[in-house]
């Protein structure tokens, strides 16, 4: 069992929790903790309630804990939204003199407010707490110190020293709290060379690692972080980013920049892509490559935009007119959003289809530690052909792929088209003829893709009797959950590829006594396509769409229901 | 002299078609200004003049309705070096593909942008299009068109278009000129051309555009305010160019990557450990 | 076995073939013949090669057969295109001085050419030819006469006059060659006043029963023939009728039409319908009714426009991000045409959801006659509310229907959100409390709808030991098929609902021995969503895709191979 | 005195932002016009400004980003006796639903269309929006906006919208009476207000909107041209009214049903017997 403590900020939007997260991640990560930490926040930008879960521990920390073992609320709101999580033991950090908190036991009252004034602005708080924190988990204010400084170097010295002097201030408080507070995690100095990383982050040097070099967007929370880093690294990087007027002009952009020899990212969320249904199924018919990233919000329409949910599997399966192949790629943990987002723009570029790379809300803003990312492994590979001059874009081949030139690289014209084609890329009529063999072609191509699907992950003994299946976000909840539960019946045979299925995929489903899907859905959408694509029918099935992900502790409940 | 542009074969517009104009000033257009073809895409949406890169010796991209912008400029994004030239139809460009009208014109790609303007929908059979007449009468419009045409060249000149013309299929010489000028600017170039839909444009003929066109004289285009003014004729219609703005960087040359150089990306690479320092 | 005959017209686009078709089928109607009619043609306004097939008979004839008995091409590229189609007794009319047809067996050479030019112009031929066959049908040729009074009337009595003269001419060489061609089809005066009505007819004519008074399209083949039809009738009737400048525009100017009482009807077809799918989502979660038809053609992209496919079952099913529930009904004749569009509207308006009526080229373009349409059983159902004050637009109900108001009908404000909303349509994010609540509403009205899906219809014994599937436009011709193969133990399961599927379905299923699924796509979408909802896997399958209709003969072979 | 639009509870803006003062503004246009709460029906899209239907008592209809246009002109041909405004953000109206705003002027159906123009994307934290100026730097525009602003008043005049206006929050007596105007006005009429955000727009504050504008003063809105260059003003930009066409018949009146008679639909019902005749 691991020893870990979750630490929960809660308060307005602009209060500052998202700088004392950063403040505390960076210094709990610099002292050689193993870091964990989740927001959930609303759809505004000043009040209502955020929050953001920090959890430490000795060993990695992949999922979200609801526990939490000291609380820092930064208002009466805060105390009330978050209190189902609030336990016995759970210690409350607030200034009495601000939050008229009733329930004092287990309080803990520190003056935030006139010490900031003393320092010189209220804006303080934040580093006070922090402060707090080094002290209580035994670190070296000298590492906070330098956080500091490099925080507000910008700002002037005198921003820099009032804020030493706040954690200082901060630090010596926590120093008295240390013997009420026990707090017993071992630190690992190589933590402190790991690197720390969110989704979001992972999904950017992914693509950047598959060789992406284009990225086009439509600000849309939760995808607009991806689309952001991006943004940021075009400054020093070779990307081409911009901002289109709407989703079609993004996706018909990057198919125009894929077209011509781009490797272009599209990254989107729900409603922002079904404005693409149209020019996905332009992708599929040109067979132009395009990567795009699906982070997922709950639906329908505008519905929670700020909020987790596994609810858009049906519209990648299905979006677009019409038949054409498509990949469908949904990463579990970070070195897998890395690898699969590098993966898809060779396998788009290879297989001339589109490729998605599925996250969500929960996936994107969730940061942990971990020792690298395999940057090494990961190849870019091209297979963009110069052309010749009798070159036809759409050659009737054996497994259906056309190899792709692009225009200006060799002596071929490259002429592509939305109507159905000749081999030359000309509009055709010919029904039984080239029109015919060109719709086999996109099947036969379909038919390769299958045969180079990516397995299915099992995790636990080969001899399971119950069997949990997911993919995506819920990935490392469900590890975390396996690791307390303990039972070495139950395996978890995970999908980082959910379209098209592994053809293993029945085999492993059979074995089982009992199959468990989890889903971060209302309907179990991944169950109904593997019901539709093996026959298989997953009647047990775990769903939350409350606009959250699951908790560590609720699944641990909720699979224990179902054993 | 032969025209390594042309393409023989069968062309699937109708006899008398409009199309068939502007195609060969097009064709004579690209040949006249030398153009390498290996570096020359077009790009078109759906329509019957969206059919036209088809029946042309060229890279062609064509793809939705609507939608032929944004492929464009992301063509340019890809491959700066590419002279890239845009053709499609009124409904195209100014009904289904208003907003990348709008926004285009803001980024100011170097793009050429050829719209035939039949004042129809021609490829569904004759339904009113955003620059149909008021009254026109069809199976839709069943008590005739009554929304206020679109001015193209007025909306374009309010965006700030660095180079906006009209050009007519019955005046190839002066319309040959507006696209050849176009293409050598480096902007985003608008050239609205009338041409006339036989089968379901009765009222905007080959004659009727004739008689209702006249050539501009004596105007300074890089007056913006009297460019409007002048788009805002009607019956008769201007022919030439309107608006010229010759002060605005085009959009690929904003770009970061290309303001430090001009390779197109498929030659470049990105090496990405130093990012990942940045995440320790 | 039915006696019938099938002509068959084809030459370029603008040759006239389909004036042709409306007088001869006019014609063989008020002559008292059961006619069918359907045409194929490529997306080009002159030239190619189009054609049309009507065949008469003395039963009512209501698919495609392939065979043609008396061909009339009007150039060689039409008999070049239709060679397959041709056998040893098929008679070729042509004007040998025209076209230059080899195999001069069977041809029967008119000098249409000449006869015309006698007459005034080249123009004539058409109605030469329409009077050829008023002599060869044994009709009255005053009827015919009356057809071109009332036909050409506004031309002036000159025109008129040629074109009787023209008819003469023609009846009088048919009168020639009845004895070469002896047609022996009963003649039964009833015809006279049956309805003659093709998909689109019955579609638009069913929405006006159905309370329809708005139609908002985007034009688009082969959904164009709906929007025109209403278009015409706003003449006299009472629908609003606005071509809007795109499809995203469409779907929204429909949803505000419905919230604001109106009963909207949107026609597209598959480019067009991906556009609408955020819109579709906005009426999931605003639940705004709205009765979207969308005539199918083969994608993806442009694909093949004119043509005609099954292709978009999977685009309606799921489109739209998040979970909301929807209702897709498939027509298979023109009766249900008429009363599915109906319906419709009363299913959209009741539950406040999308209603999807699904058609394809085929079944817009194909007419026959039929006795009448159960006009008197349609009943238009309104089911919005007079609002009181405390009206709240969403309340929380036990079906999950929550009464619908409208501005200004009654004294209540109706609030309508795309966010997860209150009882009251205002925004919230209380998670666990009303968001969910509100989740859990839709899902229950998706359980209620359930319960009222219109059951498969059966056609054949119930002791079936081969069960046909079949759904939409391909009902038809598959009931032409059984017609002929006339094997007892062959039924067939037509599904007018598509989704959700009658509780029934698997019972259906699972009694035959061997089940066949029947559709025009590739890769059996029915088939796919019968398996994703009831688990039973259809393994026989019968697809076609090169973007025509199945024939009878065709199918009548396939099915015959397969059981 | 009693306002029964306005709507107690809280608001999710943040302190300080615009917002407050356009509705402020709004409230008491709607309420000096005393219109009918049972008629009057709000339409907004998404971001910050499409919040603003929210928090009053009126009927609303509140749609997706960008699409607040043609849901509004499907709410006029339901009912036209219905006074409809549309409320949102410069994002939603000129980026995402350029092409409503485009062919709704054409249309030019009876609504009002303001416009809350901060000249950023409040909701999504500060991205650039069409109206943002050149030089901006924001999270995805690292090296500043280089893309032409839209300038929707030349845009709008230029497709002739029936009345086109500027206000500023920082001019509430001025926007208050544009707006009221507006609503009397019979066809589109667009105001644009200026309003700062205070999260995301650093440049454009509350105080450099008053410090950029003018009241107009001496200008004949019907003058198009005039109008036009008046809109093409900038730094100071003139606030007031810039064109007004009192020509144009409204898009509903245009519909055949409701030249025969104004009832709104939910009260018509159609007799199909005579179609059916005529199909035989
Ligand atoms: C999304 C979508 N909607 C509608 C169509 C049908 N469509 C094809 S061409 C066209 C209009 C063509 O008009 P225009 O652009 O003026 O070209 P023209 O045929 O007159 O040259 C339409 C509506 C389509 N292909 N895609
Ligand atoms: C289809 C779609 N794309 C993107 C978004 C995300 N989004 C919500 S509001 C907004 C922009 C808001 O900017 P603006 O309209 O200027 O309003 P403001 O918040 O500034 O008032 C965006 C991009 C969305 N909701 N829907
Ligand atoms: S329909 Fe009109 S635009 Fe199309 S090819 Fe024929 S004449 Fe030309
Ligand atoms: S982000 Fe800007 S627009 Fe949005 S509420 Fe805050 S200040 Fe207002
Ligand atoms: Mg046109
Ligand atoms: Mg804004």
């Amino acid at each position: 069992m691991s020893n870990k403590l979750s630490i929960v900020l809660a308060g307005e939007a602009g209060q500052g929790i998202q700088s004392v997260e950063s403040l505390l991640v960076n210094l709990f990560k610099k002292s050689g903790y193993h870091i964990f930490a989740t927001k959930e926040y609303m759809s505004r930008i000043r009040g209502g309630v955020n929050s953001t879960t920090i959890i430490i521990s000795d060993e990695p920390i992949i999922g979200w804990y609801e526990k939490i073992d000291i609380f820092v609320p930064f208002s009466l709101e805060a105390i009330q939204r978050l209190k189902s999580r609030i336990n016995n033991d759970t210690k409350v950090i607030i200034d009495k003199s601000q939050i008229n908190y009733e329930n004092s036991e287990n309080v803990i009252d520190i003056p935030l407010q006139k010490i900031s004034e003393e320092i010189g602005s209220p804006l303080f708080s934040n580093t006070i707490i922090a402060g707090f924190f080094a002290a209580l988990l035994d670190t070296d204010i000298e590492i906070l110190k330098s956080i500091l400084i490099d925080l507000f170097i910008k700002k002037g010295q005198d921003i820099v020293d009032k804020n030493i002097i706040a954690a200082m201030r901060g630090f010596e408080i926590g120093n008295n709290y240390r013997n009420l507070i026990k707090i017993n995690i071992k630190k690992d100095e190589k933590i402190q060379e790991h690197l720390l990383l969110n989704g979001a982050d992972a999904i950017s040097i992914g693509a950047l690692a598959g060789g992406c070099n284009a990225c086009f967007a439509y600000p849309m929370t939760p995808s607009t972080s991806v689309f952001t880093n991006m943004a940021t690294y075009s400054k020093k990087y070779d990307i081409a980013v911009e901002q289109v007027e709407d989703e079609i002009g993004v996706i018909n952009m990057a198919l125009g920049c894929w077209y011509a020899g781009g490797r272009a990212l599209v990254s989107t969320s729900g409603g922002g892509f079904a404005l693409m249904t149209e020019g996905l199924s332009l992708s599929g018919m040109t067979e132009t490559p395009v990567v795009i990233h699906l982070a997922q919000r709950p639906g329908p329409a505008t519905g929670l935009p700020t909020r987790t949910e596994q609810g858009d599997l049906n519209l990648a399966l299905y979006a677009g007119h019409g038949t054409f192949p498509r990949i469908i790629l949904a990463p579990g943990n970070l070195k897998q959003a890395f690898e699969l987002t590098a993966l898809a723009f060779n396998l788009a570029d290879k297989y001339q289809v589109p490729v998605f790379i599925m996250s969500d809300q929960y996936f994107i803003d969730t940061y942990y530690n971990i020792a690298e990312l395999p940057v090494n492994d990961v190849k870019v590979e091209y297979y963009i052909i110069k052309t010749t001059k009798d070159y036809k874009r759409y050659k009737i081949t054996d497994d259906g792929i056309s190899p792709r030139g692009i225009p200006a690289y060799g002596d071929g014209l490259v002429a592509v088209d939305s109507d159905e084609h000749d081999e030359d890329g000309r509009i055709t009529e010919d029904l039984d003829g080239i029109s015919l063999q060109m719709k086999n072609k996109r099947l036969r191509k379909f038919e390769k893709i299958k045969e180079s699907c990516i397995e299915p992950v099992l995790y636990g003994d080969e001899d399971y009797r119950i069997l949990l299946v997911g993919w995506g976000s819920t990935h490392n909840i469900i590890l975390e959950a396996l690791k307390e539960i303990k039972n070495r019946e139950i395996a978890f045979l995970f999908f980082p590829q959910v379209f098209p299925l592994h053809s293993k995929t029945a085999k492993y489903l059979n074995k089982a006594q009992k199959v468990i899907i989890i889903e971060n859905n209302a309907t179990g959408q991944f169950a109904d396509l593997i019901k539709s694509q093996t026959g298989f029918e997953i009647k047990e099935k775990i769903l939350k769409y409350n606009g959250l992900q699951f908790s560590v502790e609720e699944l641990i409940n909720k699979i224990q229901e179902k054993i | 002299m032969e025209n390594i542009f042309e393409r023989q074969g069968e062309i699937a517009w109708c006899p008398g078609c409009g199309n068939f104009g502007l195609r060969k000033i097009v064709l004579s257009a690209i040949k006249e200004l030398n153009l390498d073809q290996k570096n020359l895409v077009f790009v078109s949406g759906i329509g019957q003049a969206a059919k036209a890169p088809q029946y042309m010796n060229v890279h062609y991209f064509n793809g939705l309705h609507g939608r032929a912008l944004p492929a464009a400029t992301g063509i340019k994004i890809a491959n700066p070096e590419l002279t890239v030239i845009v053709e499609s139809g009124d409904g195209d460009m100014y009904g289904e593909g208003g907003n990348h009208f709008l926004h285009s014109i803001r980024r100011n790609p170097d793009i050429t942008v050829i719209v035939h303007n039949n004042m129809v929908y021609g490829l569904t059979k004759g339904q009113a299009s955003p620059t149909s007449q008021k009254g026109m009468v069809t199976p839709i419009q069943v008590e005739g068109v009554f929304e206020t045409p679109v001015n193209p060249l007025a909306l374009a000149i309010s965006l700030d278009a660095s180079y906006v013309a009209r050009g007519s299929v019955g005046e190839p010489e002066l319309t040959k000129e507006l696209i050849k000028n176009a293409i050598l600017h480096k902007g985003f170039a608008l050239i609205d051309v009338f041409q006339a839909c036989v089968s379901f444009n009765k009222i905007n003929t080959h004659k009727w555009f004739k008689e209702n066109t006249y050539k501009i004289e004596n105007h300074n285009p890089e007056d913006k305010v009297k460019a409007f003014e002048l788009a805002l004729k009607e019956y008769p219609f201007p022919l030439g160019l309107f608006y010229l703005n010759r002060n605005k960087i085009v959009f690929e040359d904003n770009l970061p990557l290309y303001r430090r150089n001009k390779e197109s990306l498929y030659k470049r690479k990105n090496e990405i450990k130093e990012i990942l320092k940045s995440k320790k």
